[in-house]
């Protein structure tokens, strides 16, 4: 089996799954195919950015902002759920562009910095305007706006799927060559008539819809937002966490990242969850020797056993540059 | 074969059906989210503690089971997460079906669990004895399940300020400090109404950050109004170093008030001498002289034994959220005994009509602004004043039926 | 065709290039010869668009070009390779190439089905066809460089800028490309070459500018400028004993 | 009266504390160009440090400030051998992850061993002030400029005049050159990395007696020095210090003259982030170590 | 007489491309030798190699007499080898002064660094009128000679010299080949780089003709001054027309 048959199954497993669990699954299989959800979408649009060579440290601003639109939208204006949800995603994908366009010129951990600090910067905002946000004591959303479980679930279920399928899409179109070109060599990239700036926007506007889409969904299924929350740099971390651990610039990567991610935090909170700190610590200190030992991921590691397996000589993988 | 694995599958379906339904029966569950890792890891362990501390109790004096059930609590950690909390309310509610939900702390975590807990039909009946923000008491609203056992924030400028206008007098000068984060915001409406109420003018109302490293530019300012009264409304953090600074800084306010932090040994521990002449309000401290309840004396012992009791097995003064922690377990295993029963009507009922003396003072539920059930919000002011050995009390202040001294200026 | 008129370029006051003019009239097969240091890529980066020139001007098909970012110059048809190849090294060699097929002045109208067909050629044409599918980075040095090459074929320029193509090919591969770049230019395409192999620039091309410390030492047809005394001395050396004797 | 002067005390003693808190990272990224997200956890160990010296064995912290400055380098040293030297080539989102993994790993570590309970070091001398003129001086912010201003002067020295320090720089400006100048260059990696966290670890000990202690104090300090690092330009000392001024008079002004200013003042640094990143995008000065 | 120097079988890359394919040559105390070939041809890899700053995959590096191929960068500077790089690669940022004290970074270097100082600045009167100027800021010729300096500085016994005359004028080249040739009296072996063929084989006493990562040739300098080889290997393949001697000769 090869790895391009391997992650159409993987795809259409994976898009049977979560699309079906809203309807059949369990309260705690419909929870926890929630928050994987959530976080497949997080890091496939985290990882949308990367492979485009664009590191962001402040996927966080796209989440909180989306979740804000959603209860401004729904709480002021009385926007239906559908419609908060659009009004999200085009927050996010405005935002995205808009911040491609100031950081025209930076690449690398600068960029990633001025990220961190959009995601910040908008936190003190959210927080120095309590009229508009609730300030720090956080905002409820308006429960008549609450659409119904199944709603929701479904709604993160085709979000997931969604983003998937834009970042296959992608994978399978000119941008991708673009994104690949940009991420190894901005320079060389341009002498091709690649315009970066072009494909940053465009990239940075489907990134931020989509962490935004998932921002507001997740304010819909919590039903209550502060900035803390909102703007919480551990949305930037797990959301980098999936892609790093499943496999970084992949297609698959994110999605086997995101659910060991979900996994693991689950395994190491209800396991060690009564003893105090201890869970993190653990989440911490796996962080830390996946990034040691697996530094291509799971799906790294797993495609070098496989090598190893199959008899066949195939070339051995590239160092990273 | 197939046909074997069939029945086989099938069986043990069947069996592990039953062995729920049965464990269902005989189990009394209580879902007790608490943040023991992340940020307010301090409050979840010591809402874990009291609940523990109950339950070990409850053991001793009544045998393992309540009502024939056995006792099983879900501890979960939240990780401060709120995310993770909307999760385990979920789980609580629908997966695990727990009876009774007690927590969590923190009140962004705790806001957070309201919505999840609401929008299901058939919830359990839930306990919070942590919590204090007026949103969460506007969200909530009029919920026939909902039971608060903790004293809401604007109780604390209530007292306060009712303490004030007897010890102080009229006509002063207030300087109000409150942050930006989530303990500030709750507060500063109610305190602001209260004080005006009290006829107190505000001649300084400043904003700090939390977290700050430097609160210098806010006391400045404040210096230069002359303010009678500094009225204080910042979480443990950033009081330990604004407390720290404001002594340093030689103010010459005649009166330091502040809300909950004054009784925390975690606290007074960190400011050390600078915790002289401030002022605190809370529904507990140790020393309260409240007695043992008549009908159950050793599951509500006099706050003074109940302390020792305390004492002896943790080794360290307990905080309030762990009486409440503690106070709350015991009504609901109270319940369920007195009931037999686990359904909600059932111990709702017998949750309003109980009326018991605990270590944390009368546990009677009565109406609030917008809730319908909340007890153990009697609030206390005491006074950190220094005794004559160099050692500080917290001296009660008022109300004056319980008051064991008198508030005093401060002499720096 | 490309047109550059008293074109100069400091760097911290260092003069790279210092007020170079000449013309490469359309289908000229032009050489660039000079020492290391002589400015020779500084001049491409200018053409190009990666750095802007400190004066002067650069014309293309009659319109300025400088000051216009390299992307647009690579729209206008304008193709270079770099000396120090620059290879998108996680992608195959054939994806490397398609990214030059699909983003030229005509890439947006191309699927990828016809830029991958596209590709046959450029890749034919350096030899690379049976390397398609290896990731860039596993190539060799000369490997790299026929990559850089057929990659910008593959934007069909109308006028190639070549840095150094030949650097670190064995005989038979120079052999192959000199052919190639014959080809390519018999199909009407301008070239600009930078190389150091002089044999190549004399099998080649048609005019020979001579670079020497960012200023021009000497232009002409390939056999007068070998055999100008002044050149062979700036670019092979001279001999020391002149200056011991001195 | 006249705030003017306050303005200027309190703004100049914030500045030297941010200075002490940023030059670790400086340090740290000029050599080894790795951002150490764990940077802010050794401001805590050493605050924790300072702390429990003073609580347990009665010692002030300016007395154990030498030893948790050499703990500090050992750790430091301890930390990059056993894991940063694995990463120092792989790219930089894994130096991040793994950065942060390990912050989140030392402050559960912390939760652990000491609880989640704020703390702070009381001493006599971290509630004293005095007046000068109309400025007042709170002693404690006097003495952590102090110890601040030493440090830093030390470290300044340090690159400048001594081998090692000279050592550091030129592997900080080229890491080849430097191995054919005889360099060890991964013994000098260690060394900064270790010289880093050391400063980090001063930190900790200079606010243990002004600030809260809690395992999660290091994060938000560790951003704010990002600010100030990016600020003045990454790698750059000088630009550091400068970084650190700009932020700590801004923030002071702000929360001095602008309405609400003490809740926009953290603002600030962001959006100096990010203007200055646009404008220069590589901060106020250059891009290696300098002093 | 062993040799100071000696490569065996070297073979060595960057990623997955072989750059030096079975090079092996040698150098004796006292020698000057110079490595001679086009662009590419290796031998900027072979000083990276000798120096430390590339491991070889295969073959043995001979260091009198000692396989040093293990040994670290850093500590080949104490046995004594020392390489001005392609490049010049000097401490922009740093004085003049500052480079060559680093240059003398080395234990046994750090105690005859005053000595090493009068030295160097006796070689290159320009480096002490400039001691305080920052490197980055001086002209290519000056750079190219506190390179070499810098390398001086650690007392070699072996030197290397990558490309000494690289951008340079003609009047610094004389000043730098003067200085290469008073070095050379001196009695240290020096293995240099030079495109400038004929300079090069003016001072060398023998040569090597890399040419794709192979020895296309090796000899005495008048034997590689007159060998069609070494135009071969230098301009790619043999010219026909235009043989070198004859444009000389023109």
């Amino acid at each position: 089996m090869n790895t391009r048959t391997f992650g159409l199954l993987l795809g259409a497993v994976v898009l049977i799954v979560i699309l079906s669990i809203p309807v059949f699954g369990s309260p705690s299989a419909v929870d926890i195919t929630f928050r994987t959800c959530s976080l497949i979408a997080l890091a496939v649009s985290w990882n949308l950015m990367a492979s485009a060579g664009l590191i962001s440290l402040g996927h966080s601003a796209f989440f909180g902002l989306g979740g804000y639109v959603v209860i401004l939208s729904a709480n002021l204006l009385g926007m239906p759920f559908w419609i908060s949800l659009i009004a999200s995603l085009a927050a996010g994908a405005l935002f995205g562009s808009g911040l491609a366009l100031i950081t025209g010129r930076l690449r690398g951990i600068y960029f990633a910095i001025t990220t961190l600090a959009a995601s910040e910067g908008l936190r003190v905002i959210a927080v120095m305007l309590p009229a508009l946000t609730g300030g720090a004591k956080g905002a409820f959303l308006d429960a008549k706006y609450y659409p119904g479980t199944f709603t929701v679930n479904m709604g993160m279920s085709l979000a997931a799927a969604v983003t998937c399928l834009i970042a296959w899409r992608m994978s399978q179109s000119r941008i991708h060559y673009a994104f690949r070109a940009m991420r190894a060599n901005e320079g060389a990239a341009q002498m091709l008539g690649i315009y970066p700036l072009k494909f940053r926007c465009a990239i940075m506007a489907v990134s931020g819809a989509v962490a935004s889409l998932v921002g507001g969904i997740e304010a819909f299924h919590g039903g209550y937002l502060d900035p803390a929350i909102a703007f919480d740099l551990h949305i930037t971390i797990t959301s980098q966490i999936a892609p790093i651990l499943g496999g970084i610039y992949t297609l698959s990567g994110p999605i086997i990242g995101a659910v060991a991610t979900v996994f693991i935090g689950d395994a190491t909170r209800l396991s060690l969850g009564h003893i105090e700190g201890v869970s993190l610590l653990v989440f911490g200190l796996i962080l830390v020797f996946s990034i040691l030992y697996l530094p291509q991921g799971i799906r790294g590691g797993l495609s070098d056993l496989w090598r190893r397996r199959s008899a066949t000589a195939e070339p051995t993988k590239m160092a990273k540059p | 074969m197939r046909k074997a694995l069939c029945l086989g599958t099938s069986g043990l379906l069947i069996a592990a059906a039953l062995s729920f339904a049965a464990e269902a029966q005989e189990t009394f569950k209580i879902g007790a989210p608490v943040s023991i890792s992340g940020r307010y890891v301090a409050y979840g362990v010591q809402g874990k503690n009291g609940i523990e501390m109950a339950v070990d109790v409850w053991k001793k004096v009544r045998g393992d089971k309540v009502a024939g059930r056995t006792i099983e609590v879900l501890f979960r950690d939240t990780q401060s997460n709120n995310a993770i909390t909307v999760s385990l309310m979920n789980n609580f509610i629908l997966t695990d079906k727990v009876n009774v939900i007690i927590g969590p702390d923190g009140s962004n975590v705790a806001a957070a669990a309201v919505p999840p807990w609401k929008k299901i039909e058939d919830r359990p009946i839930w306990l919070l004895p942590g919590g204090s923000s007026d949103v969460i008491e506007k969200e909530v609203g009029p919920d026939p399940y909902f039971f608060h056992t903790y004293a809401w924030s604007y109780y604390y400028h209530e007292s306060n300020l009712k303490a004030l206008k007897a010890l102080v007098g009229p006509n002063k000068k207030v300087a109000l400090i409150y942050s930006d984060g989530a303990y500030g915001r709750a507060h500063i409406d109610d305190a602001r109404h209260y004080i005006k109420e009290a006829g107190y003018e505000i001649v300084s109302d400043e904003l700090v950050r939390e977290g700050s490293a430097d609160f210098n530019p806010t006391l400045a300012k404040i210096r230069a109004r002359r303010p009678d009264i500094l009225y204080v409304l910042v979480q443990t953090n950033d009081a330990i170093q604004l407390t720290k600074q404001i002594q340093a800084s030689r103010l010459n306010v005649p009166y330091l008030i502040g809300t909950a932090q004054a009784q925390l040994p975690e606290w007074q521990n960190a400011v050390g001498e600078s915790q002289s002449c401030w002022t605190g309000v809370t529904t507990w401290v140790p020393g309260l002289s409240y007695p043992a309840d008549k009908n159950e004396p050793k599951l509500f012992p006099s706050a003074a034994d109940w302390e020792k009791a305390w004492m002896e097995k943790f080794k360290a003064v307990p905080e309030f959220l762990e009486v409440g922690y503690y106070a709350s377990t015991i009504l609901t295993l109270l319940a369920v005994e007195a009931t037999k029963s686990t359904d909600r009507e059932v111990l709702k009922k017998w949750l309003e009509e109980q009326h018991y003396q605990t270590p944390l003072g009368d546990s009677k539920f009565i109406k609030s602004r917008v809730a319908l059930h909340q007890t153990f919000g009697e609030m206390v002011v005491f006074q950190r004043q220094k005794k004559a050995d160099g050692t500080f009390e917290g001296v009660l202040i008022y109300p004056e039926q319980i008051a064991t001294g008198k508030l005093k200026p401060c002499t720096y | 065709m490309l047109k550059i008129t008293n074109l100069s370029k400091s760097f911290a006051g260092l003069r790279a290039i210092s007020d170079l003019s000449f013309d490469v009239p359309a289908g000229q097969f032009f050489g660039i010869i000079g020492a290391n240091g002589a400015g020779k890529t500084t001049l491409l980066n200018l053409i190009t668009g990666y750095m802007p020139p400190s004066s002067g001007t650069i014309e293309f098909e009659g319109k300025a070009i400088h000051g216009l970012p390299p992307y647009k110059i690579a729209h206008l048809g304008i193709g270079r390779t770099f000396q120090i190849t620059q290879p998108f090294a996680e992608m195959s060699v054939l994806d490397n190439v398609m990214t030059g097929a699909l983003f030229s002045q005509n890439g947006g109208r191309r699927s990828i089905a016809e830029a991958r067909t596209m590709c046959d050629e450029p890749l034919r044409i350096v030899g690379l066809t049976e390397q398609a599918s290896l990731p860039a980075g596993a190539l060799t040095l000369g490997g790299k460089k026929k990559l850089e090459l057929a990659r910008v074929l593959a934007t069909e320029p109308k006028l190639l800028l070549l840095d150094e193509v030949m650097g670190g090919l064995t005989h038979d591969e120079i052999e192959d490309l000199i052919a190639a770049l014959k080809r390519i230019h018999a199909s009407g395409t301008t070239v600009v070459m930078i190389e150091h192999l002089v044999h190549v620039i004399l099998d080649l091309c048609e005019h020979v500018f001579v670079l020497n410390f960012g200023r021009e030492l000497f232009r002409g047809s390939p056999n007068d400028v070998v055999s100008h005394p002044e050149v062979i001395e700036a670019y092979l050396g001279k001999p020391l004993e002149a200056r011991e004797g001195a | 009266m006249d705030l003017l002067p306050q303005v200027f005390s309190d703004a100049l003693l914030l500045a030297g504390l941010y200075t002490l808190m940023a030059v670790g990272l400086s340090l740290g990224f000029g050599v080894l160009r790795i951002i150490n997200f764990a940077q802010g956890e050794m401001i805590m160990l050493g605050a924790y440090g300072a702390f429990w010296g003073l609580t347990l064995l009665g010692v002030d912290p300016i007395i154990s400030l030498p030893v948790l400055v050499v703990a500090g380098f050992a750790l430091g040293w301890l930390i990059f051998r056993g894991f940063v030297a694995k990463v120092l080539d792989a790219p930089h989102i894994n130096q991040i992850l793994l950065t942060f993994g390990l912050a989140l790993a030392i402050q559960h570590i912390a939760i652990i061993l000491w609880s989640g309970n704020a703390r702070s070091a009381t001493t006599a001398y971290a509630t004293e002030s005095a007046f000068v003129g109309d400025v007042l001086v709170v002693y404690s912010r006097l003495i952590a400029f102090a110890i601040a201003t030493i440090m830093v002067v030390a470290l300044i020295a340090w690159l400048r005049w001594s081998e090692t320090g000279r050592a550091t720089r030129a592997v900080a400006e080229n890491r080849a050159a430097a191995a054919l100048m005889g360099i060890d260059v991964d013994r000098i990696y260690a060394m900064s990395f270790g010289v880093s966290c050391a400063l980090s670890v001063a930190t900790g000990v200079v606010v243990s007696f002004i600030l809260t202690i809690t395992p999660f104090m290091g994060f938000p300090m560790l951003i704010k020095s990002i600010a100030i690092v990016i600020l003045g330009g990454l790698g750059s000392i000088a630009g550091t210090v400068i970084g650190a001024f700009v932020l700590a008079f801004s923030e002071t002004f702000v929360s001095y003259y602008v309405p609400d200013g003490a809740g926009w003042a953290e603002g600030i640094a962001f959006l100096l982030i990010i203007g200055i990143l646009i404008l220069r995008p590589r901060g106020i000065l250059g891009q290696t170590v300098e002093t | 007489m062993t040799p100071i120097l000696e490569l065996i079988n070297i073979r060595v890359g960057y990623g997955q491309s072989v750059v030096l394919q079975d090079v092996s040559l040698n150098l004796r105390e006292g020698e000057i030798v110079c490595l001679l070939g086009a662009n590419g041809a290796g031998k900027t890899t072979t000083t990276r190699v000798v120096s430390g700053l590339l491991a070889p995959w295969a073959g043995e590096i001979r260091y009198a007499g000692e396989n040093i191929a293990t040994v670290p960068a850093h500590k080949r500077v104490e046995l004594g080898i020392c390489l001005s790089p392609e490049g010049r690669q000097v401490f922009p940022n740093f004085s003049v002064y500052e480079n060559l004290l680093l240059g003398s970074f080395s234990k046994k270097a750090r105690l005859r660094r005053t000595e090493m100082f009068d030295e160097v600045y006796g070689l290159f009167p320009r480096l002490a009128e400039r001691r305080k100027q920052k490197a980055g800021l001086m002209s290519g010729g000056e750079q190219q000679m506190l390179a070499i300096g810098r390398a001086l500085m650690g007392c070699p016994k072996l030197l290397m010299l990558d490309e000494p005359s690289l951008g340079l004028g003609p009047k610094i080249i004389i000043d730098v080949y003067e200085a290469v040739a008073s070095i050379a009296k001196r009695g240290l072996s020096i293995l240099f780089v030079e495109q400038n063929v004929q300079a090069a084989l003016m001072i060398a006493h023998r040569g090597y003709v890399l040419a794709n990562g192979h020895i296309a040739a090796e000899g005495t300098s008048a034997e590689l001054r007159s060998s069609p080889l070494v135009q071969e290997a230098f301009l790619g393949k043999k010219p026909s027309r235009q043989d070198l001697s004859e444009v000389h000769r023109a």
